[in-house]
């Protein structure tokens, strides 16, 4: 009989090998799974974790792509990560995207067809306006009401894209767009276009702002009191109110920040790898940006490498799905099975392994 | 509007999130946070279909969707009862894995046409001037869906066994000391879960829709997360949460059918609108019940 | 092409292949051009292609694959599909819907509108209550379009039909349109016309009884004699052999095709025994008429819903009207959501 | 004599990197009342846990009236005749008495006839109970009430009590006792667990004491005296606290008039609290917990803000001020629950000092922690209070209640509080380190700071206190130097005259 026993520390070697041990193993039974589909598992597998970096067809394209697909779910993630460590569960980040976008694209076009240097900048404040007065609708309704900040900001994910699809028809609809819904197109303003900032290295803003956003969490969750804060309240909330923290200002300030964060890069992925408003311009960054806040361990350093792995396994399963024929279905699954095995090999680094006679109770 | 008709297509359209979130409140009460309803639901819905094309046989169709979404459920039950993972986490990674899953299995059957629940004949019923159209000419998993909240109310207030999962909920360490098998009770929780969120997603593939398709259950599952909150985990309200969520959805559409002069945009974001003022004035109340353990992880070290 | 490799053909597809609707036609029609060359072809597709950031990247990934032509299948991909192009100039690429072309890039669509108008008039000769029920999803003028063409020709035989528009705001999403069917029924429409893709409505009319429906992007045989009692069916295959079969030749070029009943790009699905034969006469030479170019389903005199005169008697609408219809005709009920 | 009704030999239960219990060996009798004494983690709880099938040994046997005895779960025990009143309450506050009575029965009848077996019971023992009350709204004694009830319910040939008196007053104490008594008449073995030597000294016929997990001696504990016996506990003599001279300087803080709500709905109001403190001196307050204790330390760290003008330190009225203002200010305190309020329980011996050290010690400047400061703070806690651990760096959990104690406490001390509040400062600590805590409060207090210690154990108040003072349901007593109190006295101040009559032994 297998027993737990809780480590009086978390294991530091753990920490570190849990998420490659994830990663084998989900290549393992992943490989099987796509056995059972009919594709070559190695060849699967290569295709995904190899294709995208180091196949001179695509590596050139890709390579770059990985930094576009992974800019918006690091930002994202960051954000979410913050409060995740709090214990504040904003699983709305899909609505506060679509909030930014919509914000700081409706902000960019009341200018149209101006060409200052000031239009782009104003354009990001507005996105993370949007985000963060959409996050702060839970936010507030969770310290005022203590209403439940999950299912509120979820249920706001619906409203959002309702919205979304209202304003690509009407509010915001390119009047040259033969009535067809969808805004301006923005990589032909180049005043609100989010281009490359060094051409062929898929660096834009967005990217160079998730880098920011994950050495300013570092610093703000390892060394700022705020961070240790949020920590605390996580870990403890009755002791933070000891220390001295107001929960409810926590609650903003988590909020807050993951929903600009989110509103940014729904504004970057607007004016930029998207180029327009659409109905449905939205792609699920927002959910898939939780499950890089776990694959990362909600640690930044963590969020970037993750951000990256799933970036590569959504560019690699497009490539699988392209060259071999594997269904969208089967990548969803996989990715699916990552996050598990990381769930399920994570409590090496909590508890021990000991094998014994059974405990009665 | 025909009131009648109305009340029929509420019960219709509420029973695939009543049968969800009736199983979701057991798995809640005994203490843990089974986010994952959705991925549970479309896994039901699949399966329910592809057993039901398969053999012609809804009932097995029914029945194979249960089990199976059930067998998912332990997956979660296993990482976060045995592996202790955080329950959110878990929850949200069953989301997903079902979603995949699902649309995997679910390829072969695609625009296929399944046999269908067949309305029940009451005989005298039935045959009642009004409510016989409205209430007694269903299928018979409305009514079984109401027979479980039913069941369900009746096993946590009146039985041994219901008492033993209320305590599991309300303090395990507690439960554990008096010589209750938490993890296990807990795994049986989540099956159930499993299984009526299964149900729920069956309903919708064979009965409400009838067919399949990828990602149909179009967030059901959260809907029936948030009817626990809504009936702060009393059965009763499991019920009328359902069949108002249920209502809302139908009534825009009637509303627009109607022709009444009202927004599209806000009459289709009505419901969910509607549920976060609900939960509002839930939360206002200030009175939760919710179970003191939820979502909490319990390991065995004493 | 002439070194002897197979012509690569690439699609690019919105939904699942499996949609039962737009996307099962076109990719239908990558089969049908599979057959049609055998070895001589070889195809490649992605499926659930999001209109958003990733369409850009899902399309230049099958350029790089070595693709000759890539076929994008649904209007978001439009300005995606023109960027891609400048990069890949030896690529031939071919949007669905859109109105953006370029050297290398060539535009296609199918004029719905024409079968709109023999479902209008078989649901304005069959109905009884005189009230039909239309599920649309998106504000947009193909919807827009397909609606007052229905009503148009509903009117023409029925002078006291109503119609009801229900704004789905999805194009596929079988619960909602299910719900929005029945909600139409009980509300006394006896036919429901649909803009959204999956087969839930007809589900919900054969429960009902007694309602008619029509296949809306595919056939939808299933349920026919009743409830579906005849379908536009988007027939994209004559058109994507033609295509592929231009660049095998060498003689591909850009063009703008717009092609309805006439050239086969819409097709009208077998109308059953459920229709009364004389009515099912009528239909079939109003098709005629409006495959041989006779008669326009938009002959004027058409008023504008706020009564003001759009076509005058015998006019009929510019392509350029059409393409951007934004209004209701005179008639109609209700308002286009804004 | 006959076999006892229980006989364990060699019993030994190991846990990774300790022996819970080495080898233990001794006999309980048929109507005895028997004593188990130790240190914090001496073993006591994991020895009755064995008994009661919690825990399996991994070597020894039990014989009870002569027959093996090894029970594989609780209800096996239960069904041999072992009952048990856990340490900590087995209780579920949003269950009522009777449904927690059920739970704890192995056969319970039907909801109607429980009830009438609990008002019987519990009125035969003097324990007047409803049984279709809340759990939650219910105070300590009637909380354990409900325990021993359950047990009662049971007809037990052997009760098991771990801790059992920690959270009761004078008077419940007695009747408790009385209670015990009259099951012991009736032939109930008693397997007797505490802290409270004196106690043990009048209840009990036998005691064995356990010292690292093995057994020391068996004894009768009337022969002893209670130094004698915590002797044995710890293996050597240890200086009991000094009490020392002073002269009360100026008040320091004033609470006036100080009202509040219940937190919640399981909490406790504050009526109408008013005191003074005053540099140098220790001012006790007793009572049952539960009484407004929690409440009264909240209102004074600032987790709470009191009315307008209710609390001033040194004249300036802090009420409103947060935690972090009352801190700087010179106002520290530390609660109760050491896990995941005095300290967070996952985060390090460093982080948990920057928690309420931060600014006092100049651990930060614009906002960024200074680590190295942070671990120095740590260390020199550490070794100033004699926390027994690997390093700064262990995560607050893995100490000892005992040790993690000394940490809080320490963690307090060291920032030279101008006011201490502490809440239970020694609560289920050992002998040797109660005492070590004890007297850094009182070398705090000779160097002129005000210390208010709250706390349910009596024998520590009247040690340490210099005035002394009770709350009951949310109010505060008159307050009474230390000299010249009686028992009785303090039992009334305690109790007050509520709910005391109804609560005698029918005879
Ligand atoms: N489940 C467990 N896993 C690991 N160690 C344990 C476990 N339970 C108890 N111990 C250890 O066994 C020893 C004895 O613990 P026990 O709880 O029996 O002490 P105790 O005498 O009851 O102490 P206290 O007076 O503090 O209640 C301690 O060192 C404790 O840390
Ligand atoms: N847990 C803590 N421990 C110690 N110092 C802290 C803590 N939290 C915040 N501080 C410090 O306290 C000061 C005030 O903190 P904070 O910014 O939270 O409050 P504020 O906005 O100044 O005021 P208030 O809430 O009192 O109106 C800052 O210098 C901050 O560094
Ligand atoms: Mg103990
Ligand atoms: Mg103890």
């Amino acid at each position: 009989m297998i027993r737990l026993e809780k480590r009086p520390q978390p294991s530091q070697l753990w920490t570190v090998l849990t998420p490659v041990l994830a990663v084998l193993l989900t290549m393992l039974v992943g490989g099987i799974m796509f056995a059972f589909l009919g594709t070559d598992p190695l060849e699967a597998i290569r295709t995904i974790f190899w294709d995208p970096l180091f196949n001179p067809q695509f590596a050139g394209f890709t390579r770059p792509q990985l930094l576009v697909k992974a800019g918006p779910l690091i930002l994202i993630a960051i954000g979410l990560s913050i409060g995740f460590r709090a214990g504040i569960w904003n699983i709305g980040a899909e609505g506060q995207y679509i909030m930014g976008a919509i914000c700081g694209a409706g902000a960019g076009l009341a200018f149209y067809p101006a060409d200052s240097v000031l239009i782009f900048p104003l354009m990001i404040l507005c996105g993370a306006l949007g985000g963060f007065a959409w996050a702060m609708i839970p936010a507030l309704l969770k310290v005022r009401f203590g209403t439940n900040e999950i299912l509120v900001s979820l249920m706001l994910v619906y409203v959002a894209e309702n919205l979304l699809a209202s304003v690509a028809s009407n509010l915001l609809r390119n009047p040259e767009g033969m009535g067809f819904p969808g805004s301006r197109n923005f990589k032909q303003w180049p005043a609100a276009h989010n281009a490359e900032l060094i051409s062929g290295t898929g660096m834009h803003w967005g990217v160079a702002f998730a880098f920011i956003a994950v050495i300013l969490a570092y610093v703000l969750m390892s060394r700022h009191i705020q961070g240790f804060n949020i920590r605390l309240t996580g870990e403890a909330p009755r002791a933070a109110r000891f220390a001295g923290v107001n929960p409810a200002r926590i609650v903003i300030l988590c909020l807050g920040i993951s929903g600009a964060l989110a509103g940014m890069a729904g504004l970057f992925e607007v004016t930029g790898p998207a180029g327009q408003i659409s109905i449905d311009f939205n792609s699920g960054y927002g959910f898939t940006a939780i499950i890089v806040a776990f694959l990362g361990r909600l640690h930044p350093v963590g969020i970037l490498l993750a951000g990256l792995l799933m970036a590569l396994t959504y560019i690699g399963g497009e490539l699988a799905q392209l060259m071999l024929g594997v269904p969208g279905a089967a990548i969803q699954l996989f990715q699916g099975m990552l996050l598990f095995f990381l769930l399920a090999t994570d409590v090496f680094t909590n508890f021990r392994l000991s094998l014994g006679r059974k405990e009665p109770a | 509007m025909n009131p009648i008709l109305l009340v029929a297509s509420i019960m219709v359209s509420a029973t695939p999130i009543l049968l969800a979130a009736i199983g979701e409140m057991v798995v809640e009460k005994s203490g843990v946070l089974n986010l994952g309803v959705e991925g549970m639901m479309i896994t039901g819905a699949v399966v329910g279909f592809a057993v039901a094309v398969n053999t012609g046989s809804p009932v097995l169709g029914f029945a194979a969707a249960a089990l199976a979404s059930a067998v998912l459920s332990l997956s979660f039950g296993v990482l976060t009862q045995v592996f202790l993972s955080n329950q959110v986490a878990t929850g949200l990674g069953l989301t997903l894995v079902g979603l995949g899953l699902s649309a995997l299995i679910g390829k072969p059957y695609e625009g296929m046409k399944s046999p269908t629940l067949p309305k029940l004949d009451i005989p005298l019923l039935g045959d009642l001037p009004v409510l016989g159209r409205m209430l007694f000419s269903h299928d018979i998993m409305v009514y079984l869906s109401l027979a479980l909240v039913a069941a369900v109310w009746a096993f946590l207030k009146f039985t041994r066994a219901g008492l033993i999962l209320r305590a599991v909920g309300e303090s395990h360490d507690a439960a554990h000391a008096l010589g209750y098998k938490v993890v296990r009770i807990r795994l049986m929780a989540i099956f159930f879960g499993g299984a009526c969120a299964g149900l729920g997603g069956a309903y919708l593939s064979l009965v409400r829709v009838p067919q399949w398709t990828e990602g149909m259950t179009a967030g059901a599952g959260w809907i029936a997360l948030a009817i626990v909150v809504f009936a702060s985990w009393r059965a009763g309200r499991v019920l009328i949460g359902a069949y108002l969520f249920g209502g809302v959805t139908v009534l825009q559409l009637n509303l627009q059918a109607a022709g009444a002069r009202v927004p599209v945009e806000l009459l289709s974001t009505s419901p969910y609108l509607i549920t976060i003022l609900v939960l509002v004035l839930i939360s206002a109340r200030g009175i939760h019940g919710a179970p003191a353990c939820l979502g909490r992880p319990f390991h065995a070290s004493s | 092409q002439t070194d002897g490799e197979p012509v690569k053909a690439g699609f690019i597809y919105v939904g699942p292949i499996g949609d039962g609707g737009w996307t099962y036609e076109h990719n239908k029609a990558r089969l049908a051009v599979e057959e049609e060359f055998g070895d001589a072809v070889e195809t490649v597709y992605q499926e659930s292609v999001p209109e958003g950031a990733d369409a850009e990247r899902a399309i230049t990934q099958m350029a790089l694959s070595g693709a000759d032509i890539i076929f994008t299948t649904s209007f978001g991909y439009m300005d995606p599909t023109i960027a891609v192009a400048e990069k890949f100039p030896d690529v031939k690429f071919e949007h669905a819907t859109g109105y953006k072309r370029a050297d290398n890039v060539s535009t296609y669509s199918a004029r719905f509108y024409e079968g709109r108008a023999i479902q209008g008039h078989i649901a304005g000769s069959m109905t009884e209550t005189n009230k039909i029920g239309y599920i649309a999803s998106f504000p947009i003028p193909e919807v827009i379009r397909g609606i007052n063409s229905a009503y148009l020709h509903a009117k023409k035989v029925n002078p006291d039909v109503e119609f009801s528009v229900v704004w789905a705001y999805t194009w596929f999403d079988p619960a909602k349109e299910a719900d929005a069917a029945r909600a139409l029924i009980e509300n006394g429409n006896d036919v429901i016309l649909q803009h959204t893709d999956s087969t839930a409505p007809q589900a919900a009319a054969q429960e009902a009884g007694n309602v008619i429906t029509f296949g809306q992007a595919s056939d939808m045989a299933e349920y026919a004699p009743m409830p579906r009692v005849s379908s536009i069916i988007d027939d994209w295959a004559p058109y994507y052999i033609d295509r592929v079969k231009a660049v095998m030749d060498g003689t591909w070029e850009s063009t703008d095709t717009w092609d309805g009943i006439g050239p086969g790009m819409v097709g009208i699905g077998e109308i059953t025994d459920a229709v009364p034969a004389e009515v099912k006469e009528e239909a079939l030479a109003l098709k005629e008429s409006i495959a041989s170019g006779d008669y326009h389903p938009f002959t004027g005199p058409i008023n504008r819903q706020d009564g003001s005169v759009w076509l005058a008697e015998g006019e009929t609408a510019s392509d350029g009207d059409l393409l951007g219809m934004d209004f209701y005709v005179e008639g109609l009920t209700g308002e286009i959501p804004n | 004599m006959a076999d006892p009704l229980l006989r364990l030999r060699g019993l030994t239960k190991a846990y990774p990197g300790v022996i819970a219990n080495d080898d233990v060996s001794f006999d309980i009798g048929t109507g005895e009342i028997h004593a188990l004494l130790g240190e914090n983690g001496a073993g006591k709880s994991t020895l009755v846990k064995m008994i009661y099938g919690l825990v399996a040994p991994d070597r020894g046997e039990m014989r009870m009236n002569g027959a093996p005895f090894a029970p594989p779960r609780p209800s096996a025990a239960r069904s041999a005749g072992v009952a048990m009143v856990f340490q900590h309450f087995s209780l579920f506050d949003a269950l009522d008495v009777a449904e927690n009575v059920a739970l704890g029965m192995e056969d319970p009848p039907k909801p109607r006839d429980l009830a009438r077996q609990i008002r019987e019971v519990s009125e035969n023992y003097g324990l007047p109970l409803d049984p279709s009350r809340l759990v939650g709204t219910l105070s300590a004694g009637e909380r354990q009430r409900v325990e021993i009830i359950r047990c009662l319910l049971q007809d037990p040939r052997l009760l098991i009590m771990d801790e059992p008196t920690s959270v009761l007053t004078p008077q419940e104490v007695e009747i408790l006792f009385e209670t015990l008594r009259k099951l012991k008449s009736e032939g109930t073995s008693i397997l007797y667990i505490s802290h409270k030597l004196e106690e043990i000294r009048s209840l009990c016929d036998t005691a064995t004491i356990l010292r690292l997990g093995k057994k020391v001696d068996t004894c009768t504990p009337a022969e002893k005296s209670a130094r004698e016996l915590a002797e044995m506990m710890v293996g050597a003599s240890f200086a009991t606290p000094e009490a020392r001279a002073h002269d009360p300087g100026a008040v320091i803080l004033s609470v006036s008039n100080l009202s509040l709500p219940a937190p919640g709905a399981f909490g406790t109001p504050l009526r109408d609290i008013t005191f003074e403190l005053r540099a140098g001196e220790v001012l006790g307050l007793g009572g049952v917990a539960g009484n407004g204790q929690d409440e009264l330390l909240a209102a004074l760290s600032g987790e709470r803000l009191a009315p307008a003008g209710t609390i001033r330190l040194d004249g300036q009225d802090i009420s409103r001020a947060n935690p972090v203002a009352r801190r700087d200010a010179g106002l520290l305190s530390a609660p109760e629950e050491r896990l995941g309020h005095a300290a967070a329980p996952n985060m390090s011996l460093i982080e948990n000092g920057v928690l309420t050290a931060a600014r006092r010690e100049g651990l930060v400047s614009n906002g960024l922690i200074s680590w190295p400061k942070a671990r120095a703070f740590a260390e020199k806690v550490i070794a100033q209070f004699d926390v027994r651990t690997p390093g700064p760096g262990t995560a607050a959990r893995a100490l000892s209640g005992g040790n993690l104690q000394k940490f809080v406490i320490g963690r307090e001390i060291l920032q030279r509080p101008r006011v201490l509040v502490v809440n239970q400062p020694t609560w289920g600590v050992d002998a040797a380190a109660a005492a070590a805590i004890r007297q850094a409060l009182l070398d705090l207090a000779a160097e002129g700071a005000a210390i208010l210690c709250i706390s349910q154990d009596l024998d520590e108040l009247m040690q340490i206190s210099d005035r002394f003072g009770a709350l009951n349901e949310g109010r505060l007593s008159t307050i009474h130097p230390v000299a010249g109190l009686s028992i009785e006295k303090i039992g009334l101040m305690m109790g007050g005259a509520h709910d005391m009559e109804v609560a005698h032994v029918a005879e």
